[in-house]
């Protein structure tokens, strides 16, 4: 089995603060993560989430803002709902919708983000790669 | 596709060691260069340093490269170190991505070397696409209003609005009180070693902020509202009426008014109208305390100075920058903490307030003889506040002096005596002067004990082999620190970020420590965190040297990520206009296109939420359109090829 | 207050103290289980008089000055323990009359009553049973006249060891091995008294030499006093050790009044009347003492009695005034041996 | 060829080098080869070079990190004393 | 013995232009930078003097820097570029004030002497082919003498200007640099030159000095091998360290037992610097978390009277520190002696543990060394004086303006008025900036009603 790939997508100014202060407190957690940066996460376009499991991703974790979105109040309902609208595009294309996850990450939030995608990795784990066939 | 005849350079950074101790950047900078569009990569010791720029700069001058990836350290470290390399070597800045192959690659995955390399090289072919797919852009250029608001009119609020006077731009200071001076008029204490009391700075800034008539000053005011974007605030001020048209002769007015209350800080009875609170207090008109006056008229019988009808007043007002000078609170003990509640202890603030006034302590009449003062109150504590207060140490040290002169003996019950620098002098002049410190473990903490009339504390003190120690004394003083101010509605107008200790949060602390994450709203003084006087007011100043380096030219430039609409795929479904929180998108007669939406760019903030429930993709965020993305997706894995 | 009793008797920085340690750890005597100065330093700072009195730490100071020295506040450590031995000196003296001899109007008073006593007594003891030579006297007289002395001394100075033996022995507690106390007692005598070991361990080492020889000078002395006293002649074992502890005595407090006036030392620095006559009135025995060898005539008995005066002066003071070092740091050094740890 | 401005400056001002520096000229040269040769048949450690060519580990020390940052000789492996060997780098 | 370098001085020439500038800062560590640039950015021209040959002070030597961890160079370096390509700064490195005087008209005049490099500055690449040839071996100053440079060198990896240096005293004028130069930028007849220098204001950012631990004789800095200094520990800590790993100086073994020695040279009458220096419990503390990462398994003891952990998130990182293992134990060392096999003794009190007299033995002691004073500058004024405090630092007489000095227009930034840490002396370099373009704006006013 190829090893699992995880997409994170991040935040400038909150999340990617707390998954660099993973770095800097060395808090490890597995390497197979690629890290894109967006401003928001309410930015994500859910066909984004498809893309990328298309390209060969098999999950997609999306590290939002939380309530320390400098931007908008309520960046976390707005981030559920596109998770969820990505969900639903992604059962519509047959692929398990648990295959992408969001959970706030805070800017020191350097442990839980270490635990959380630990836990979504060990999840995957158990759908498999979506590259299984190829 | 794209035009793919772009030139890409790419660096990898070792950051000394920091990356290439696990990352091999040999391989990554070789893989890099295999990458499509990539005319050159190459690693080096430290990007950032001026070798390493000049290498890039000549990179760009020599091989003509339109687009640089840097992977290195956090972009927040170095993303505009090497926008501007870029810029002086004559290309566009924002043909660049800022691959992070330090605190989220290197740094977190140090026992798994070669996966660590390729996840650097994943990122790094992420970047690639990225710029290959971006397009040279502007800052936008945005007029900025040449005045600052201050917000509070303590001692590093006073100091900010003269410093922005003097530099050439209008300030408004606005002020909750009535009166200026914060915190520190409250204390008199000497501010060593200036030899100087502290109401006596209160006094001096207060006279060469009257000097000068650039600066507007609201008291009893609160900041409202405030709209609009670095440059270009908008802040609405509600000022709350004093009732009092000019200072009033009659200083019987305070028994006048039938209304009483005990003030919550200085415990004193004071009826509804306020009076100046110290010689030479700024208004020196007196103000009515709303909350208190039912507006009996009485005074208004005995002065004709009094104004019942004055009505509150909203002004707006356009600022360029704001500068948040809210300070602090005072730690306020619970309940038994120390013995606190108990006749006899008092806090630090308590003790201060009494000795600026009478030079010694007296409870019931009676001098106190002995007085033992427990420190990190509130401060230090593994539940509750974790910070040290900073101040505290040599406040308590500056009483116990004047404690001493006046004949009281005092024992110090500390964790560590934090007087730092030329502090230092303040302990040795209470030791000489007859100090007994006695240092205690927080795990069994001294126990403050009141038995008929005689207040007893207990310590094991760790300088004397632990051995436990009765002092018997007539007054304990808690040495409390500072506590963040609690100011919900302040918070969420002006949307600072608050630290773990909740104070506001600066982006750097030593890069950019007075600066926010929001660009042009700045915080300084104890807003920040704990200072002493002296330290809040060069945080002040350095505040307005910040406000000044962005908007003294009367323009300011900002970043070009704002959101943008091709009216050609436009639907005007109305999902962004309805998406967006800055209310920046509007609908807008294109010419021989008709109604579609359009985006406010001085206004837009660039979150990108309207970018994602376009249905159409039409609107998009510029340095990261939607292709740009996507073709971050497809490529970074590295799957597909 | 515990600490203001202790600077009256010189102890003039100890405030400065912040507890830094670096007294305690560069002193050359201090050891584990048994630190000091610091700890001395904070007993009395605290109030606690029962462990400070209850600290045989307090006569293992020799005052080297190492910690006044290194002290980073500057708040005179040695000094310290100087004076706490000055208290402790009054608070082990029967009926606390020691306290009167560092009051500065009182000491002076005392010597001088003393010394008239002395004097008085010395004239009337040595009337001639004919009433005509008065000048001229039977060495039996002093002799005898010494012996009541010493016995009256020696019944203070046991008065106020028991004192001192009740402060140690509430801090700490002693073997039950008799056997253990009279090697211990030897040990000590033999190693602290004759031979001065700790002593080399401070680093002034001219300073140690004068005082090793202040105190073999004593010892010289008083077995030259006690073979004149059995032989009832001056045989010539007796004169050479007269003689030697002579010089010594000389020599030694010579050293140490010329160090106080040069005032360069930290132990030299402060001194209060107390301290100059002890100092002054050995010396002055001393140089009596061995004047009497080449003296004839009347000048010898001239000589003769103020020699007598001055050591009458000593003598009876000792158990109050800082000659009760000498037996105190002997005795607190013996316990120190037979504590149980 | 013309002058080296180094020999005019000497003529110009009348210039002796001092015997101090000349001596830590040849010092060091002949450090510095002694401990290059010692490290050429295997890695050595600092406390092993110091004892075959009788020179006291502070300056062999110094000398080596010096060789090192300049990139001649390069560290190979840790002992288990915590001593790391180095050789010449090729 | 007069040096060569003097009688070169001795040639030094006069040029003849005046230079003009509203502000001339003196020092060119982070503070002098910070209020560069910040003046440089309301677009005032500034003149910044360095009498080393690179900018950066101290800071650029750091390891990483509490409480936030990140590397000193990468905070620092940035810096220096910004520096060295604002346009509205010039930069003047291995220059020194001679004299400043007072002109009623022109505000202050300088006499500021550009010391040769022998190099031409405009020529060299930074190659480092001058310093590999040069037969001199020198004690790296930088690297606070743990290894070598050469006479002809390079000052540090990331100097800014990366320009070569010859170290004339040092230099036996064998000419192989100048041979073997690619650019022929080799030139020893250069001359200094003295230009003058009117500005409106002066800043002084000329930091601190550190204390010179030989003077604590009990803590046998330079007697005892494998005792250093805080400075040094912090080059072996840092990525461009001067050895290949934390090693000891003595024998280049991994310690595997280190101990900090605080306040040397602070809070300490007996070398007559009663103050603290407010940062050497910090960057002990954080030295300790660096080592228990460079060698995991090694012990960390800190010796200290009071942790003096006082700033933003300084408690917590000492909490962390505690943490993660590193002993903290309050006595204040008072003699340190040779041990076995280069290890050093430590003699203390452990104060807390009921008072007992400790030996300990470290394989590596380190002496965090305090911060004193470096106001030399004070002499260069000529007719006029600028106040010192009763401590040797900068006076700072008025606390509602605490960067202004007892002249007018002459201002003081970062640790001239005395010791600060990092976030302290950036704070009020900014500050020293304010007021300084104040007093500018208000000269300049002076001068157009005239």
């Amino acid at each position: 089995m190829p090893e699992l790939q995880v997409l994170v997508f991040s935040t400038n100014l909150i999340s990617d603060v707390g998954i660099d202060s993973a770095g800097l407190m060395h808090f490890p957690y597995p390497a197979n993560t690629t890290i894109i940066r967006l401003p928001c996460s309410s930015m994500l376009r859910p066909e984004w989430v498809l893309l990328a499991i298309k390209s060969g991703f098999d999950g997609v974790f999306v590290a939002a803002d939380g309530s320390d979105c400098p931007y908008l109040k309520d960046c976390t309902e707005r981030t559920a709902k596109r998770v969820d609208l990505a969900q639903r595009i992604l059962r519509e294309n047959g692929i398990e919708p648990e295959r992408v996850k969001m959970a706030a990450i805070c800017s020191v939030c350097a442990e839980p983000f270490a635990n959380l995608i630990k836990d979504f990795i060990g999840n995957l784990e158990k759908i498999g790669s979506v590259r299984r066939g190829r | 596709m794209q035009k793919n005849d772009k030139k890409i350079g790419v660096y990898v950074c070792h950051c000394g060691g920091n990356i290439s101790d696990v990352v091999d950047v040999k391989k990554v900078s070789e893989e890099a260069s295999k990458m499509k569009n990539v005319a050159v990569a190459r690693d080096y010791m430290f990007m950032c340093s001026e070798a390493g720029q000049k290498m890039i700069e000549d990179d760009v001058k020599s091989l003509k490269l339109d687009a640089v990836v840097v992977a290195a350290c956090s972009p927040k470290l170095h993303e505009l170190t090497f926008r501007n390399v870029i810029k002086r070597a004559g290309g566009n800045p924002y043909m660049y991505y800022h691959a992070n192959i330090r605190e989220q690659v290197s740094w977190v995955h140090e026992h798994e070397k070669e996966k660590a390399t390729e996840k650097a090289i994943r990122e790094v072919r992420a970047a690639v696409a990225y710029v290959a797919n971006s397009e040279p852009l502007e800052k936008i250029t945005v007029r900025a209003e040449k005045s600052v608001l201050i917000v509070g009119g303590g001692i590093a609020g006073m100091r900010a609005a003269i410093d922005i006077a003097d530099m050439g731009m209008n300030a408004f200071l606005v002020e909750k009180q009535p009166f200026l001076g914060g915190m520190t008029a409250k204390f008199d204490q000497e501010i060593f070693p200036y030899g100087k009391g502290s109401l006596k700075l209160v006094n001096d800034l207060i006279e060469e902020l009257k000097k000068r008539h650039i600066i507007v000053v609201f008291t009893n005011a609160e900041l409202e509202e405030l709209s609009g974007y670095i440059g270009n605030f908008l802040a609405k001020i509600r000022i709350k009426p004093r009732f009092f048209k000019e200072s009033c002769k009659d200083s019987n007015l305070e028994s006048i008014c039938p209304k009483k209350v005990i003030d919550p800080e200085t415990k004193e009875v004071r009826s509804a109208i306020m009076m100046p609170p110290f010689e030479g207090a700024y208004p020196e008109v007196p103000a009515i305390d709303t909350n208190i006056c039912d507006f009996c008229g009485q005074c208004a019988k005995a002065c004709s100075a009094i104004d019942l009808s004055q009505k509150e007043e909203i002004l707006e007002i356009k600022i360029g920058a704001v500068i948040v000078a809210t300070g602090f609170e005072t730690y306020t003990p619970k309940q038994g903490e120390f013995g606190y509640g108990t006749e006899g202890v008092i806090t630090l603030s308590t003790l201060t307030k009494i000795l600026s006034k009478k030079g010694y302590l007296a409870l019931d009449g009676k001098k106190a003889k002995s007085v033992a003062m427990i420190y990190c109150v509130g401060s230090r504590q593994e539940k509750g506040n974790q910070y040290c207060s900073r101040y505290c140490c040599s406040a308590a040290l500056e009483a116990a002096i004047s404690l001493q002169k006046a004949g009281t003996r005092v024992f110090h019950i500390y964790r560590d005596i934090r007087s730092y620098g030329k502090n230092e002098i303040l302990y040795e002049k209470a030791s000489i002067g007859g100090s007994l410190f006695l240092k205690y473990n927080p795990d069994s903490p001294p126990t403050v004990i009141k038995n008929g009339g005689k207040l007893t504390v207990k310590v094991k003190d760790l300088l004397t082999e632990g051995k436990e120690v009765d002092l018997d004394v007539d007054a304990v003083v808690l040495v409390t620190g500072m506590v963040p101010r609690e100011n919900e509605k302040l918070n969420s107008i002006i949307k600072v970020s608050v630290g773990k200790d909740g104070f506001y949060q600066e982006v750097h602390p030593k890069l950019k420590p007075v600066e926010t994450m929001i660009s042009g709203i700045f915080i300084c003084g104890t807003a920040q965190g704990p200072k002493m006087a002296v330290e809040s007011i060069c945080s002040a100043s350095a505040a307005a040297a910040k406000a000044a380096s962005l908007i003294l030219k009367g323009y300011t430039e900002l970043e070009p990520f704002v959101a943008t609409v091709d009216p050609n795929l436009c639907s005007l479904s109305g999902d962004c206009i309805k998406e967006c929180p800055y209310n920046a998108i509007y609908v807008y007669e294109y010419e021989g296109i008709g109604k579609k939406a359009k985006v406010n760019e001085a206004v837009c903030k660039g979150c990108g939420a309207c970018v994602a429930v376009c249905p159409n993709g039409a609107i998009q965020l510029m340095g990261l359109r939607n292709i740009q993305i996507e073709n971050m997706i497809v490529n970074a894995g590295g799957f597909n090829d | 207050m515990l600490l203001d009793e202790i600077k009256k008797m010189g102890a003039f920085d100890v405030n400065a103290c912040c507890s830094c340690g670096v007294c305690t750890a560069i002193c050359p005597l201090s050891e584990n289980g048994d630190e000091f100065p610091r700890k001395m330093l904070r007993y009395a700072m605290v109030g606690l008089e029962k462990e400070l009195l209850g600290s045989p730490q307090l006569w293992e100071c020799y005052y080297c000055g190492e910690c006044t020295k290194s002290c980073p506040r500057q708040a005179d450590p040695g000094g310290f323990m100087m004076a706490a031995r000055k208290y402790a000196i009054t608070r082990y003296s029967v009926g606390k009359i020691g306290k009167a001899f560092y009051n500065k109007t009182l000491a002076p008073l005392i010597y001088s009553f003393l010394s008239v006593f002395s004097l008085i007594g010395i004239l009337l003891i040595s009337r001639d049973p004919n009433g005509t030579a008065i000048f001229t006297i039977p060495e039996i007289y002093i002799h005898l006249a010494g012996l009541v002395l010493g016995t009256f001394v020696i019944v203070i100075v046991i008065a106020n060891l028991a004192i001192m033996y009740r402060y140690i022995s509430g801090t700490r507690k002693f073997t039950k091995n008799i056997e253990a106390w009279v090697n211990s007692l030897i040990r000590v005598i033999i190693k602290e008294v004759i031979v001065q070991e700790r002593y080399s361990k401070c680093s002034d080492r001219l300073r140690r030499y004068a005082h090793l020889s202040l105190v073999l000078g004593f010892i010289l002395l008083m077995i030259a006093t006690t073979i004149d006293y059995i032989t009832a002649t001056r045989p010539i074992s007796g004169i050479v050790l007269g003689f030697a502890g002579g010089i010594m005595i000389i020599f030694g407090s010579g050293f140490f009044i010329y160090q106080r006036l040069k005032h360069r030392e930290p132990y030299s620095i402060h001194g209060d009347f107390i301290d100059w006559a002890f100092i002054i009135l050995i010396f002055l025995a001393g140089c009596t003492g061995f004047s009497l060898d080449f003296l004839t005539g009347l000048s010898a008995v001239v000589m003769m009695y103020i020699h007598l005066t001055v050591v009458f002066d000593l003598i009876v003071t000792a158990p109050f005034t800082k000659f009760a070092h000498a037996i105190y740091r002997t005795f607190a050094l013996w316990l120190k041996e037979v504590q149980i740890k | 060829m013309t002058k080296l401005t180094a020999q005019e400056l000497r003529d110009m001002l009348n210039i002796k080098i001092p015997e101090r520096l000349a001596k830590i000229s040849k010092e060091q040269a002949t450090a510095r080869t002694k401990i290059i040769s010692a490290i050429s048949d295997r890695p050595k450690t600092i406390p092993e070079i110091s004892e075959e060519i009788k020179m006291p580990v502070e300056k062999v020390t110094w000398n080596i990190m010096t060789l090192y940052r300049y990139g001649v000789v390069e560290p190979v492996e840790k002992t288990d004393e915590g001593y790391y060997r180095y050789r010449v780098r090729k | 013995m007069s040096s060569l370098f003097s009688k070169i001085i001795e040639r030094a020439e006069e040029v003849s232009e005046e230079k003009e500038f509203d502000a001339v800062v003196i020092g060119a560590g982070i503070a002098g930078m910070e209020a560069s640039l910040d003046l440089a950015d309301m677009g005032y021209s500034v003149l910044l003097i360095e009498k080393e040959p690179t900018i950066g002070g101290k800071m650029f030597l750091l390891s990483k820097v509490f409480p936030t961890l990140d590397c000193a160079s990468c905070i620092s370096t940035p810096k220096m570029a910004a520096v060295a390509h604002h346009p509205n700064i010039t930069l003047w490195t291995y220059s020194e004030v001679l004299k400043i005087r007072r002109d009623s008209e022109r505000g202050y005049v300088l006499r500021v002497m550009k010391k040769p490099r022998f190099v031409d500055e405009s020529a060299c690449t930074g190659c480092y082919t001058c310093e590999e040839v040069c037969p001199i071996d020198v004690p790296k100053e930088l690297d606070f003498n743990l290894r070598a440079r050469r006479a002809a060198y390079i000052p540090f990896d990331t100097a800014v200007p990366k320009i070569a240096v010859i170290d004339i005293d040092n230099c036996i004028l064998c000419g192989k640099c100048e041979r073997e130069c690619p650019v022929n930028a080799i030139n020893f007849l250069q001359k200094p030159k003295i230009y003058t220098v009117k500005a409106k204001s002066i800043i002084i950012a000329t930091g601190y000095n550190l204390f010179q631990a030989e003077k604590k004789e009990q803590y046998g800095f330079g007697t005892i091998p494998n005792v250093v200094t805080s400075m040094q520990m912090e080059r072996l800590l840092s990525p461009t360290r001067p050895f290949n790993h934390v090693l000891r100086p003595m024998d280049g073994k991994e310690p595997a037992s280190i101990g900090y020695v605080l306040c040397t040279g602070s809070k300490d009458r007996t070398v007559g610097n009663p103050i603290c220096s407010q940062v050497c419990c910090m960057y002990s503390i954080k030295q300790a978390q660096l080592i228990l990462g460079a060698l995991p398994l090694a012990d960390v003891t800190i010796y200290y009277m009071d942790i003096r952990a006082y700033g933003k998130g300084f408690e917590e990182f000492y909490n962390q520190a505690q943490a993660m293992g590193v002993r903290f134990i309050h006595g204040r060392v008072a003699k340190v002696e040779k041990g076995e096999g280069g290890s050093v003794k430590v003699k203390y009190e452990n104060i807390d543990e009921g008072g007992k007299l400790e030996t300990a033995e470290h394989d590596l002691l380190v002496l965090s060394v305090g911060l004193l004073p470096n106001c030399e500058i004070t002499k260069v004024f000529n007719g006029i004086s600028l106040s010192l405090d009763e401590f040797g630092w900068l006076l700072s007489p008025d606390p509602t303006n605490p960067v202004k000095t007892n002249l007018e227009g002459v201002f003081a930034a970062g640790c001239s008025t005395g010791p600060k840490d990092i976030p302290d002396t950036v704070v009020q370099a900014a500050s020293a900036a304010a007021e300084c373009a104040a007093y500018l704006k208000k000269v300049n006013i002076i001068a157009e009603e005239r």
